[in-house]
């Protein structure tokens, strides 16, 4: 055996220590379906009642930045999945490579997104910052910005989390992989899909509506 | 006693800060609730000083509103929220179960320093000025018009909120995984069942409370946000957002409370519950139920027609569970064996209090006479009733009944057993005044009010006093006991539940050897009085 | 020396992920009227699903890994449900 | 009225009041006999069960899904009844009469602001004439106020942004006390008022003492005018814009092939968000009156709205 205490007293093995610790992630992504839950009712109540505006302010995104920052997660996704597949002593190196890429693509990310702020302070499209858009549709469009604003946000502070601890993992597991390291590694991978999941729904909420029409 | 236990394997502060075990993480959650419960208190006492006379005199118009925010902030999220989980439940839960601790034992740790962060982060927005927009924090009122702390009063129970999240969680995983051989969801003691079914809240409900204040914050910062009504935005969108948690949260306050009375009724009655499946199923059909029925504290507010009679009705759906439980405790007490000890008056003030509680949340839920009844004293006594006459009443119940266990020692029963009866009576006469104020229409949250309102105030604040004196009974010889009272047997009340089959207090590792389960719950036998074991 | 190589499930919904992603993204651009909407979330659904599916591994578990990853969707209805009746039904 | 006929039952102040009162007493009548039954059935199970009084304890009922059923049914059963019944009396309360007095209130930290369609205007304070439906269009200027009559037993919350309606009728001349339900802010408690039932002859006596005033459309026709509406809305002007005479109350045809009926929300709506709901056949060229207008302003435009009912140009 080379870790002595396998697992904490309170189990009787590690298969049943690393279900245990999935299913505490599981139930803490339902905590977070239901944080971002809230928003969503914000946003549909919004669309609702401003489709107009909710379509105007859409088009006022950049979708392509939109989509490339979308493609880069679902790839990161996809790296982190693949070193939870492969992850086997074996295989430290390319593990640590794929959490490595993965991380940099969420800083990728992250930097697109702070590219997209800027535009659109630039545009003047800030609420409560500096919000200037004329017309009858202002009051909606702004409701549709601050529900960006609010909602990529605290995305993104998901993002930051979730790459720390995937460049946290990658530094652990370079030393001597052991169970306890996968199962860190398998809930950690969880949420960064999770995190991925949001995204998918945020960019169809965010960038979409409206394109068709003018 | 000369057997090591969890309060004597080390008296370092690092052992207490540091620790993972968690019934030593019980007691600092125990000591810091004691800590908001007089805070919350105090605020309380001078609220019903104040009301004593119709007119300003102790205190200004923005002193009272912040002395009731304050009262209702600290006493939701730093009190009853976390007291019967964070302090009786963390430390049963594992034992219940047979368990050596909670499944993630850190994070259980982790929780009560976010507790105590959020904690000292709201009381930091009552020192610096204090917070008068309520415990409800509304808007408009709360992000464009109140000039007081909102923003770091919202940070304190958005943190505070992730502490409830992480307990619950605890909870719900060590319930499905770490139970003892044999221990079948079927024999679980009630108080399991209703704790698990308090998590699911804790999980589900706490986090739109977090995204809600973040909202808040966010509006309040910027000066404009998305509840904003000058640009259209809705301000009933958050009342729907803050009572998707609020209501349910109410579950949360009550649920443990009910659990701890299957606990004490049956044991005290020497029986089994009576009809546990349907108590079980009960506990999970509140929470579940508890989730639909948020909409009427909105029945005036204008939302639409169509959702208050649909909330009305969930509303009077989410009553029969809680009747089903009322009626299969007093079924419990037929042809038991009833001794009335400290704990059972608790028990049995719990039982009558919640029922006036829940029979005048009917009266709320029917849609007409809301209309008259909601914002008023009428409410006010209706929730008290079930929280103060109901959880603390439980609380207080639960916690005399596990004393021998977690301190291991043995309190003045007499004393107890005052006390039980002053809480009572004292609860009585400070909030059953309040219906009849709240019938008559005085509205709530009101600093001076018409002269007509005085004599039914005047009795709610002698009551009120009474009830001080009641609460502060315990402190004195509940502390007396855990230093000098007499040593506790490990089963002294000779109960059959699991916690009560290692010694008191009990060893770090809880167990010596793995219990094994092999009986139903609940089974008690005649003799009150456990054998000796060993002298 | 193979153990590094992912295995095709996950290559195959990386692959299917980004074709959806340009699909909406196309579709977005073509007038259905109220139809975008529902394309753009159906979608959106298929990506989750994919991603629960395969990279959260959910298509091997069973029991109370599926009930509690359910919970939180269940829940969340609840609110949108409850949450917009009452602003839909609003005269 | 059948009520009469309930031993010691007192008449309310209105109709709506004393359905009101019936359902509280019901509510009491059906609490008091289950706690009766509850606590009756705990003393006696705690005396006769106590712990050494020699009683069979033998037979205990096992089974007990009959009783849990019975049980659950019964209460199940008696909450539909309530359900059921307040329901219907909350209903009553939101149907609207016809030949209604029409009252604007305007809340605002911490005062009620109350005005007669002539133009008479109170503060903290509303006369209304006996037996004559009133509906009261409420809207606040800050916060969300709500406006309680406890002898009425009737309460609405004023949510800013939006207009609500409040029918009352009162059939007892007598002053009443009118708080703000809802918590307001420092002065929340000093935010009460007066409501004055008159007989109708001395409500319009009363009415005619008040200060004379220009009643509150003419002032909307004024404030039509210097802002502008008048530039577009009004006659031969180059602008197309929908005509608004004759306009209040019919339904109006929108440009998503729904339509509307131009009541005072829907007129509110079209001066704060024109373009929400698009007239049929207009372009949607109206600029926003959002954060411009007080409340004060806009019942006025609205009034005057209103006002032009009557004459189809």
């Amino acid at each position: 055996m080379p870790e002595p205490p396998a697992f904490a007293s309170q189990f009787v093995s590690v298969p049943h220590r690393d279900h245990t610790a999935e299913l505490g992630m599981w139930l803490f992504i339902a905590t977070e379906v239901l944080l971002f839950g809230g928003l969503l009712l914000a946003y549909f109540v919004y669309r609702h009642a401003f489709p107009q505006s909710f379509a105007e302010g859409s088009r006022h995104t950049d979708i392509l930045i939109g989509t490339i920052n979308t493609a880069i997660l679902l790839t990161s996704s996809f790296l982190v999945a693949w070193a939870v597949e492969v992850f086997s002593p074996a295989t430290v190196r390319i593990v640590t490579w794929l959490l490595v890429g993965a991380a940099c693509l969420g800083l990728v990310f992250i930097a697109l997104k702070g590219i997209e702020y800027s535009g659109e302070y630039d545009e003047r499209l800030v609420p409560g910052v500096d919000f200037q858009f004329g017309g009858p549709l202002a009051n909606g469009v702004q409701l549709f910005f601050i529900f960006y604003f609010v909602a990529t946000a605290i995305h993104a502070v998901h993002m930051l989390i979730g790459i720390c601890l995937l460049l946290v993992l990658a530094i652990i597991g370079r030393r001597a992989p052991t169970t306890r390291h996968h199962a860190a590694l398998h809930s950690a991978a969880l949420y960064w899909h999770f995190v991925d999941v949001v995204w998918i729904f945020l960019f169809a909420l965010i960038y979409l509506p409206g394109r068709a029409s003018s | 006693m000369s057997e090591p236990n969890y309060l004597t394997t080390d008296y370092t502060l690092q052992s207490w800060f540091l620790t993972t075990d968690h019934k030593r993480i019980a007691i600092l959650y125990f000591a810091s609730l004691i800590f908001f419960f007089f805070i919350g208190g105090a605020a309380a006492t001078a609220i019903r000083i104040e009301l004593a006379t119709p007119q300003a005199d102790l205190v200004s118009s923005d002193v009272y509103n912040r002395l009731f925010t304050m009262h209702g902030i600290i006493m939701v999220w730093f009190f009853l929220i976390p007291s019967i989980p964070n302090t009786l439940g963390n430390f049963l839960v594992p034992l219940m179960i047979g368990a050596r601790d909670l499944a993630f034992p850190r994070l259980n740790l982790m929780s009560w320093y976010i507790f105590m962060l959020g904690g000292c982060t709201t009381l930091f927005a009552i020192l610096a000025g204090g917070i008068d927009t309520g415990w409800t924090f509304y808007t408009p009122f709360s992000t464009l018009y109140s000039n007081s702390y909102v923003i770091v009063a919202a940070a304190g129970v958005f943190i505070a909120g992730f502490s409830s999240i992480l307990t619950g969680l605890n909870f719900i995983v060590t319930i499905h995984r770490l139970r003892a051989p044999g221990l079948t969801w079927y024999r679980l003691p009630l108080f399991l069942w209703s704790l698990y079914a308090t998590s699911v809240i804790l999980v589900l409900a706490t986090p739109v409370l977090a995204v809600t204040l973040l909202l808040i914050a966010t509006e309040r910062f910027f000066g404009v946000g998305i509840f904003d009504p000058r640009i259209g935005g809705d301000p009933l969108l958050f009342q729907h957002l803050f009572w998707f948690y609020s209501h349910p949260a109410v579950y949360i306050m009550i649920l443990p409370g009910m659990g701890v009375v299957n606990e004490l009724v049956s044991c005290f009655s020497r029986k089994p519950v009576f009809g546990y499946k349907f108590v079980a199923w009960a506990s999970l059909a509140i929470a579940a139920v508890g989730f639909l029925v948020w909409g009427h504290h909105m029945f005036v507010s204008g939302q639409s027609l169509i959702a208050s009679l649909v909330f009305s009705f969930m509303s009077f759906v989410v009553a029969v569970p809680s009747a089903i439980k009322v009626f299969n405790w007093t079924a419990t007490l037929h042809k038991g064996s009833i001794h009335f000890d400290a704990p059972m008056l608790y028990a049995l003030a719990f039982i009558g209090l919640f029922t006036i509680g829940g029979l005048t949340g009917l009266f709320l839920a029917c849609l007409a006479f809301d209309v008259h009844a909601t914002d008023t004293y009428f409410v006010v006594a209706h929730f008290h009733y079930i929280m103060v006459g109901g959880m603390v009443t439980a609380y207080f119940g639960g916690l005399h009944y596990w004393w021998p266990k977690i301190t291991g020692r043995l309190y003045s029963e007499y004393w107890a057993r005052t006390a039980a009866v002053l809480i009572f009576f004292g609860f009585n006469l400070t909030f059953f005044p309040q219906f009849i104020l709240g019938a008559e229409g005085m509205p709530r949250r009101y600093h001076v009010y018409p002269p007509e309102f005085q004599v039914w105030n005047v009795l709610s604040s002698g009551g009120a006093a009474i009830l001080a004196v009641a609460y502060l009974l315990p402190m004195f010889y509940l502390g007396y006991s855990a230093f000098f009272g007499a040593r506790a047997p490990a089963n002294p009340w000779n109960a059959p539940g699991l916690e009560w089959q290692t010694s008191s207090p009990p060893p770090e590792e809880n167990f010596e050897t793995q219990p094994v389960v092999t009986r139903e719950p609940y089974q008690y036998n005649e003799a009150f009085e456990a054998e000796p074991q060993n002298a | 020396m193979t153990e590094w190589r992912p295995p095709l499930a996950l290559v195959g919904a990386w692959l299917a992920l980004l074709g959806l992603l340009a699909l909406t993204v196309t579709l977005a651009y073509v007038p259905l009227g109220a139809g975008n909407a529902v394309v753009a979330l159906s979608i959106g659904t298929i990506k989750a699903v994919l991603v629960a599916a395969i990279f959260m591994e959910l298509r091997k578990r069973h029991g109370l890994t599926l009930v509690f990853a359910a919970a939180g969707l269940f829940w969340l209805g609840i609110l949108l449900w409850l949450g917009l009746m009452d602003f839909m039904t609003r005269t | 009225m059948w009520r009469e006929w309930i031993p010691f039952w007192r008449p309310g102040l209105s109709p709506q009041s004393s359905d009101v009162d019936l359902l509280f007493t019901g509510l009491l009548i059906a609490s008091a006999l289950v706690l009766g039954l509850l606590f009756f059935l705990l003393a006696l199970f705690c005396v006769r069960y106590r712990a050494g009084n020699q009683i069979d304890r033998g037979h205990r009922t096992s089974k007990s899904w009959h009783w849990e059923v019975s049980w659950t049914v019964a209460s199940f059963i008696c909450f539909l009844g309530l359900f059921v019944w307040g329901a219907s009396v909350y209903f009553e309360m939101y149907r609207t009469p016809t030949d209604e007095l029409v009252v604007f209130v305007v809340a605002k930290q911490w005062m009620w602001k109350t005005q007669h369609p002539g133009g008479q205007s109170e503060i903290d304070a509303l006369h209304v004439p006996l037996r004559r439906p009133v509906r009261l269009v409420m809207a606040s200027q800050d916060v969300i106020h709500s406006f309680y009559i406890p002898a009425l037993r009737l309460k609405h919350d004023v949510v800013p942004g939006r207009y609500q309606d409040l029918e009352l009728e009162i059939d007892k001349p007598g002053s009443y006390h009118l708080f703000c339900a809802e918590y307001c802010g420092t002065d929340h408690s000093g935010m009460i008022g007066e409501i004055v039932a008159m007989e109708p002859a001395d409500f319009s006596r009363w009415l005619t003492q008040q200060a004379p005033s220009s009643p509150l459309a003419d002032e909307g026709g004024a404030l039509f005018r210097q802002l502008g509406c008048s530039g577009c809305h009004g006659k031969g002007s180059k602008v197309r814009a929908p005509p608004l005479e004759g306009l209040y109350g019919k339904p109006v045809p929108l440009s998503d092939g729904s339509s509307v009926v131009a009541d005072d929300k829907y007129i509110r709506d079209s001066i704060l968000l024109p373009r929400s709901q698009i007239v049929a056949s207009y372009e949607p060229l109206m600029p926003s009156f959002a954060g411009k207008l007080s409340e004060d302003q806009l019942l006025r435009l609205v009034v005057y709205v209103k006002s032009l009912a009557g004459n189809r140009s």
